[in-house]
């Protein structure tokens, strides 16, 4: 398609009528024939995050708000990782008497919930935060206010978890928390309540941050760029909020009956009463196995995004990359019970289960071998984002492959709860999803701070960390079948666990080491690093046509799409559409399959009251870990910050 | 630079040698059920390294091939793009057809596991408990039901078949080197049968997260020739032998004094309580605090004496015991055989 | 990077309702989210029902009466909701003020005999799991009910200030329109499953 | 101004928190009590001195996990024997408001150690001292006088009264809210 159909057949040109009783349509200077410093100037006004505090707490520009994101999650990855080592060191002999069980138990629950909760969706989220109005040629992500709003939760919710850590009363039952161990009987105290509500809190967040993505990819793409010229990372993106939309809601109706059992007597899970415990583990895995690839999904994302740049080529299969996406993500929900199969569920629903486990992995593998033959094309540029992608295969399908082992029902019956399933989850999660970030993190930081990383750290970083996780989590494999179970806070000593339980700990403090590294590189790279320029590896989207950091509105003109690698096809000039307003935040509105030009939507301004709202919800939240009459009185406050928010302020961004 | 990942797999293989005789490992069966899942883990690991090579080798090759880089990335080779195609459906064809071939392997390996236990004639029922295992074993005579636990005679060769449900929270019982694992849930109960080969003595772990004491919930497997096993449960049946020794009967009389009767049953005296193992027959066992000590007179004491510090947060309380009453009860445990 | 203009936007409109409008898609995306946390509620139930051969577990039947009047309330607002949705389409303000206040109204009558649906449940919370699902399924649609007719005054007070009279908020009557269809028709099934399913039994 | 808030709010949740969720199961000294305090009361059965434990009130009173442990015993020692689910029978019930021998947990505590006329036995020898103030606290809930932060919620048993942290008083109990 021509960029010049994209406005013909519409009638573009139509006048805005007024109808009905509606007030005539003001308006403002436009960007036509404006000057490229005259354009800066106005949109600069207009889309600016404000200076001082309160500006920078009013702020909604999509990437400030995702940096927010990046580094809390960074400091989330951090805290997390030190559980690990404590529980490293702990493990590292028999009958250690370091950390005594009570602590242990909170250790490895506050690990597995920063991580999945606090650190592994967050960041994956503002990754998308970050790059997804980018590569799709927007100014703003949809909604920008909830955008912000849902940092403030998710912030709030680490804080409150990571609070009651400091005070000893951090959840200790597991990051899934079954009943009835967590339940009003074995769970005294408020140590489940803080598991439930903290989950609570960042799903909202998280559900928050999903419909923005998914609205965004649905109507604020570039003018032309159509369903078969998005880009694969906004694709998977995509998908991934379509799962997280999908899935989150069941892990929120378990929390909350979990909290409505331990708070005010209801008997959900009590079997006594005619609840089931089994029911907790149903609804947690109808959420918690999708959250594997809420995970992972965005993870490809970017490894289809970093091999093309190195590959120097468009990437193999696109359809192909596209549909597999879809089907991991429709298929994500068809096997939670293979978390189950030690239950005594019955045989046969159980092997239907072993047969959709083993389904999953066939898209799975397509996505692998596309990646595989795109690489195939000539000697692919060896830099660092690189080596973390050939990291995350090399990893990644040995996740997979064990994964394959876990869904047969028999064999899991072994492995189940043992260090080997430890092990199968950390190579899907770290390699299938920490690699690729990291991948990601060379990749795309220069284009938020604008210096590149050090090549040579990056190497150094990457071989660190490559031998330090393989040698911490490939002898879990081993002691798993040897038969060490997980969650234990010791083991005696005549089991033979002791030499490889301290091998595995020299491998966990070298990946840890690699991470000091990889932060120091950051640092370095972002204060003294070369400068980068608009296109660092020549890469094809949209992202890159702009310049690093990018400015508040993204982008002086909204790119016209005409190719799926837009950059490569357009070198000498990028086709952009003209005719916005300048004066207000306006971005275009286009039509979900073929992205036509349709609305000059305004964005949202600035504004405090999503601070205040999340201020609000966290405080009911916090409250009804204590009673349920919180959210009688909570309903108050949240009603009137929600009213501030939405309530129009007479700026052109409210009125029309 | 990439010698040291050989160094590390190296060093990883080494402990696998080392490591297949574990006496709680699931690649060492001493039963049919563990030996059709050993087999299955092994053939399975062989498949998967088998495949994992071949990606390792198709992501190695662009590496190796002394081609140049692509110079503009918008030209693409029509016959590649059509061999590539080809070579990713075959690829995508053998993955289906080996996912199929997996899934049918574990199918019957599940039927095979089912048809172990059809005939057994040994029906125990292990009751969860945070952190212990009640043991029971289901006779139709009342008289002949035993109770014990912690520690489980079985006749060897011959299936058993195991009824396994809670009282509290959610465990699960799991003998690598005799089978699978399976749930112990509050409000279920759920059915394993398992055999022992030939006697021996196999240990097993509580294998889902159940508390505090988690770590420590661990029970022994005794496998026994048939005639050993029925003498075990005849002498198991019977009540509690009487102290002997002064101490002795000055530990039998503390211990209906003191706070152990609260908790503790001792077949044949008034001590009945049903919360915390049967200390009927405690010095049979091999064992003390589910699978945490071996059975001494050392042990014995110091378990009384400081449980807290042993297993910290388990629900067996300090006793405001002085040194001459703590010999006295650990004399009279002692000689329960 | 050069640019060269290759469209010219200036012509297009400042707003869209429904479909064109990326909060009409919002809403649809928490609708989503929403009516999973329903079917996950509704599923739990039924998961229940299904283990326990007794159930609902020797509980009264509950009282269908309030429960069907909020029905009935809930199926005749549908009306002038479509109707508030037509003017608003026309963006014509007077007809959607009095439409507001109607919705406005028609949202709090059911509101009010669903004050009375939870003892009508003839079951506590507590007194078993039949009773907790009960008024958990009863609590989850509450909360809906509340939070719409909540959004639906604030919009009605809205309307009748000066930022009334503009597309954006012509669209915002249109997904409120839209939302009070999803929390009828949310209601529908679960009114079946608290009131009618024990009766089957 | 964000940190003092997070300063405060810490500290607020500290205050709550730090009573609420110790887990402490070893006794401060494994063999024997400490000093004594004066006794507090001076109604003894048989005339025997009790030998007096620590007052451990504080520690024990307004913390969660001593609370289900005492909730816990209550069944497992069969004190449900007498009291019933806190309703009464033999023995008198103890979720109203009557103390025959005062509310306060040393009070309770002394009648489950040393037995009181008319039939509570003394359980001086039989429960650790520990037990017993648990005990003593979980009793005291079942007359909705711990505070419902700490009180133990409902077992995953069939419902015999409201869950301690939900009994508002002594005139609705028995019945669902």
């Amino acid at each position: 398609m021509s960029s010049s159909d994209l406005t013909s057949e519409r009638g573009l040109a139509r006048q805005a009528t007024p109808k009905g009783d509606l007030a005539p349509e003001r308006d403002g200077p436009r960007d036509t024939g404006l000057d490229d410093a005259t354009l800066h100037r106005w949109l600069e006004r207009t889309w600016r995050t404000k200076p001082g505090i309160i500006g920078a707490l009013s702020s909604v520009d999509h990437k400030v708000v995702a940096r927010r994101y990046l580094v809390t999650a960074f400091v989330f990855l951090c805290l997390g990782g030190l559980n690990a080592v404590a529980m490293r060191i702990q493990l590292s002999g028999p009958q250690r008497g370091l950390i005594g069980p009570d602590l242990y138990n909170q250790l490895f629950t506050m690990h597995g919930v920063t991580m999945m909760f606090l650190f592994a969706v967050p960041i994956v989220q503002a990754t998308g935060i970050y790059l997804v109005p980018l590569m799709v040629g927007t100014r703003n992500i949809a909604f920008p206010r909830l955008n912000a709003f849902s940092y403030w939760i998710y912030v709030s919710g680490g804080i409150f978890a990571w609070a009651s850590f400091a005070l000893s009363m951090a959840p200790d039952v597991g990051w899934f928390a079954y009943v009835p161990l967590s339940g009003p009987e074995f769970g005294p105290g408020k140590r489940a309540d803080v598991w439930a509500q903290m989950i609570t809190y960042t799903e909202v967040s998280s559900l928050a941050v999903a419909v923005a993505t998914i609205v965004t990819v649905f109507k604020q793409r570039a003018p032309g760029m159509s369903l078969d010229k998005i880009p694969l990372y906004v694709w998977a993106m995509l998908v991934t909020s379509f799962v997280v939309v999908f899935a989150m809601p069941a892990v929120m109706i378990t929390s909350t009956f979990l909290i409505l059992d331990r708070l005010v007597g209801t008997h959900i899970f009590n079997p006594a009463e005619g609840g089931d415990a089994l029911l907790f583990q149903h609804l947690f895995w109808f959420f918690g196995h999708p959250e594997v690839y809420i995970i992972f999904l965005p993870a490809t994302g970017m490894v289809s995004s970093i091999i093309p740049a190195f590959a120097r080529r468009p990437v193999f299969g696109h359809l192909g990359l596209v549909l597999s996406l879809i089907a991991v993500g429709f298929l994500s929900f068809g096997l939670w019970v293979h978390h189950m199969f030690a239950t005594g569920l019955p045989k046969l629903g159980a092997s239907f289960f072993t047969a959709s486990s083993m389904m999953i992995a066939i898209p799975n593998g397509l996505q692998i071998f596309c990646w595989l033959a795109t690489m195939w094309d000539g000697r692919p540029v060896i830099r660092t984002p690189l080596l973390f992608v050939f990291g995350f295969v090399f990893t990644f399908v040995i996740g997979g492959l064990t994964g394959v082992m876990v869904a047969s029902v028999p064999l899991d019956l072994q492995v189940h709860d043992t260090y080997f399933v430890v092990a199968h989850f950390h190579y899907v999660l770290i390699g299938g999803s920490v690699f690729p970030l990291l991948g990601a993190a060379y990749f795309w930081l220069p284009k938020l701070t604008g210096r590149m990383m050090s090549e040579r750290l990056g190497r150094w970083h990457f071989w660190m960390a490559f031998i330090g996780f393989n040698a911490a989590f490939f002898p879990m494999h081993l002691v798993g079948l040897w038969g060490m179970p997980r969650r234990v806070y010791t083991y005696p000593a005549e089991l033979g666990w002791g030499n490889i339980n301290l091998f595995i700990t020299a491998g966990a403090a070298v990946f840890f080491l690699s991470f000091v590294l990889f932060t120091f590189n950051m640092l370095h790279g972002a204060l003294r690093g070369a400068p980068a320029g608009n296109n660092p590896w020549d890469a094809g989207t949209l992202e890159w046509a702009t310049t690093s950091p990018p400015p508040s509105y993204n982008f002086a003109r909204i790119p016209v799409v005409t190719h799926a690698e837009p950059l490569w096809a357009e070198r000498e000039a990028l086709p952009v559409a003209t005719g916005l307003r300048v004066d207000a935040r306006e971005l275009v509105i286009s039509t979900v399959a073929e992205a036509r030009p349709d609305i000059r939507e305004k964005s949202a301004t600035p504004s405090i009251w999503p601070l205040f709202a999340a201020i609000a919800v966290g405080a009911t939240f916090l409250y009804s870990i204590f009673t349920p009459w919180a959210v009688v009185w909570g309903a108050l406050p949240i009603a009137i910050t929600l009213i501030g928010w939405f309530w129009p302020k007479g700026d052109p961004e409210d009125e029309e | 630079m990439r010698r040291p990942v050989f160094a590390a797999f190296g060093t990883a293989c080494v402990l696998l040698l080392q490591g297949c005789a574990g006496w709680q490992s699931a690649l060492d069966p001493k039963g049919p059920a563990a030996s059709e899942l050993a087999w299955l883990i092994w053939f399975f690991t062989g498949l998967c390294a088998l495949i994992w090579l071949l990606v390792m080798i198709a992501l190695a090759a662009p590496l190796a091939m002394r081609s140049r880089t692509r110079s503009d990335p918008l030209v693409l080779d029509p016959g590649a793009e059509h061999r590539k195609a080809r070579a990713v459906w075959t690829a995508l064809g053998a993955t289906t057809v080996i996912l199929i071939g997996l899934t049918l392997l574990s199918f019957f390996a599940n039927r095979t596991l089912a048809a172990i236990g059809s005939d057994a004639e040994l029906t125990i029922r292990v009751t969860g408990h945070q952190w212990w295992w009640e043991v029971r074993y289901e006779d139709a005579q009342p008289s002949r039901i035993l109770t014990t636990a912690n520690e489980i005679h079985i006749p060897a060769g011959e299936p058993v078949r195991f009824i396994v449900t809670s009282t509290d929270v959610i465990h699960s019982f799991w003998v690598p080197t005799l089978a699978g694992k399976l749930d112990l849930i509050p409000g279920h109960e759920n059915v394993l049968d398992l055999k022992a080969d030939k006697p021996g003595v196999y240990r097993g772990q509580c294998a889902e997260f159940c508390g505090q004491q988690h770590a420590n919930m661990s029970t022994l497997i005794v496998a026994e020739p048939r005639p050993v096993f029925d003498a075990w449960l005849n002498d198991q049946l019977r009540s509690a032998v009487a102290p002997v020794s002064a101490e002795a009967s000055a530990g039998a009389a503390l211990f209906l004094d003191r706070a152990c009767v609260m908790c503790h049953k001792i077949g044949g005296t008034v001590a009945g309580g049903t919360v915390a193992p049967d200390l009927t027959h405690i010095a049979s066992r091999q064992t003390l605090a589910a699978g945490t000590l071996t059975m001494s007179r050392g042990n014995l004491a110091a378990w009384i004496a400081d449980p807290q510090g042993i297993k910290p947060g388990a629900h067996m309380p300090v006793v405001d015991l002085n040194g001459d009453e703590l010999n006295a009860i650990v004399a009279y445990l002692e000689g329960l055989k | 990077m050069k640019q060269r203009p290759a469209a010219d936007l200036s012509g297009l409109p400042t707003y869209g309702v429904g479909p064109r409008s990326p909060t009409w898609w919002g809403t649809l995306g928490f609708m989503a989210l929403e009516g999973t946390g329903f079917a996950i509620a509704a599923g739990a139930y039924l998961y229940l029902a299904q283990s326990w051969p007794q159930w609902p577990l020797g509980a009264p039947r509950p009282n269908h009466w309030p429960g069907t009047i909020v029905t009935l309330l809930l199926i005749v607002s549908l009306v002038p909701n479509h109707m508030l949705n037509r003017y608003a389409e026309q963006c014509a303000i007077m007809p959607v003020r009095i439409g507001l206040v109607v919705m406005s109204l028609l949202g709090i009558a059911p509101l009010v005999v669903r004050w009375f649906e939870f003892p009508a449940l003839n079951i506590y919370w507590d007194t078993n799991a039949y009773g907790s699902m009960l008024w958990v399924l009863l609590g989850l649609h509450t909360t809906h009910l509340i939070t719409d007719v909540g959004d639906t005054i604030v919009l009605t007070v809205l309307m009748f200030t000066r930022h009334g009279n503009s597309g954006r908020r012509f669209g915002d009557v249109g997904d409120n329109v839209f939302y009070w269809d999803f929390v009828v028709a949310t209601w529908i099934p679960i009114y079946l499953l608290i009131y009618w399913t024990p009766r089957l039994g | 101004m964000k940190r003092g808030l997070v300063v405060l709010l810490s500290a607020t949740l500290a205050l709550v928190a730090c009573q609420r969720e110790e887990r402490d199961t070893r006794p401060q000294s494994a063999l024997g009590s400490g000093e004594q305090p004066a006794p507090v009361t001076t109604l003894e059965p048989g005339g025997a001195r009790p030998s007096l434990s620590d007052n451990k009130a504080a520690a024990f009173e307004a913390n969660a996990f001593h609370l289900s442990e005492g909730k816990r015993l209550f069944s497992w020692f069969n004190c449900t024997g007498c009291h019933a689910n806190g309703g009464g029978g033999m023995g008198p019930a103890l979720m109203d408001q009557k103390w025959i021998y005062g509310s306060s947990i040393e009070s309770i505590h002394a009648t489950i150690r040393d037995g009181r006329p008319n039939g509570m036995p003394t359980f001086r020898d039989k429960v650790p001292d520990d037990q017993i103030w648990e005990l003593a606290a979980f009793v005291r809930s079942l007359g909705g006088n711990a505070p419902s932060s700490a009180a133990p919620s409902r077992n995953d048993d069939m419902m015999v009264h409201p869950s301690e942290n939900r009994l508002p008083d002594a005139a609705t109990l028995g019945k669902s809210p």
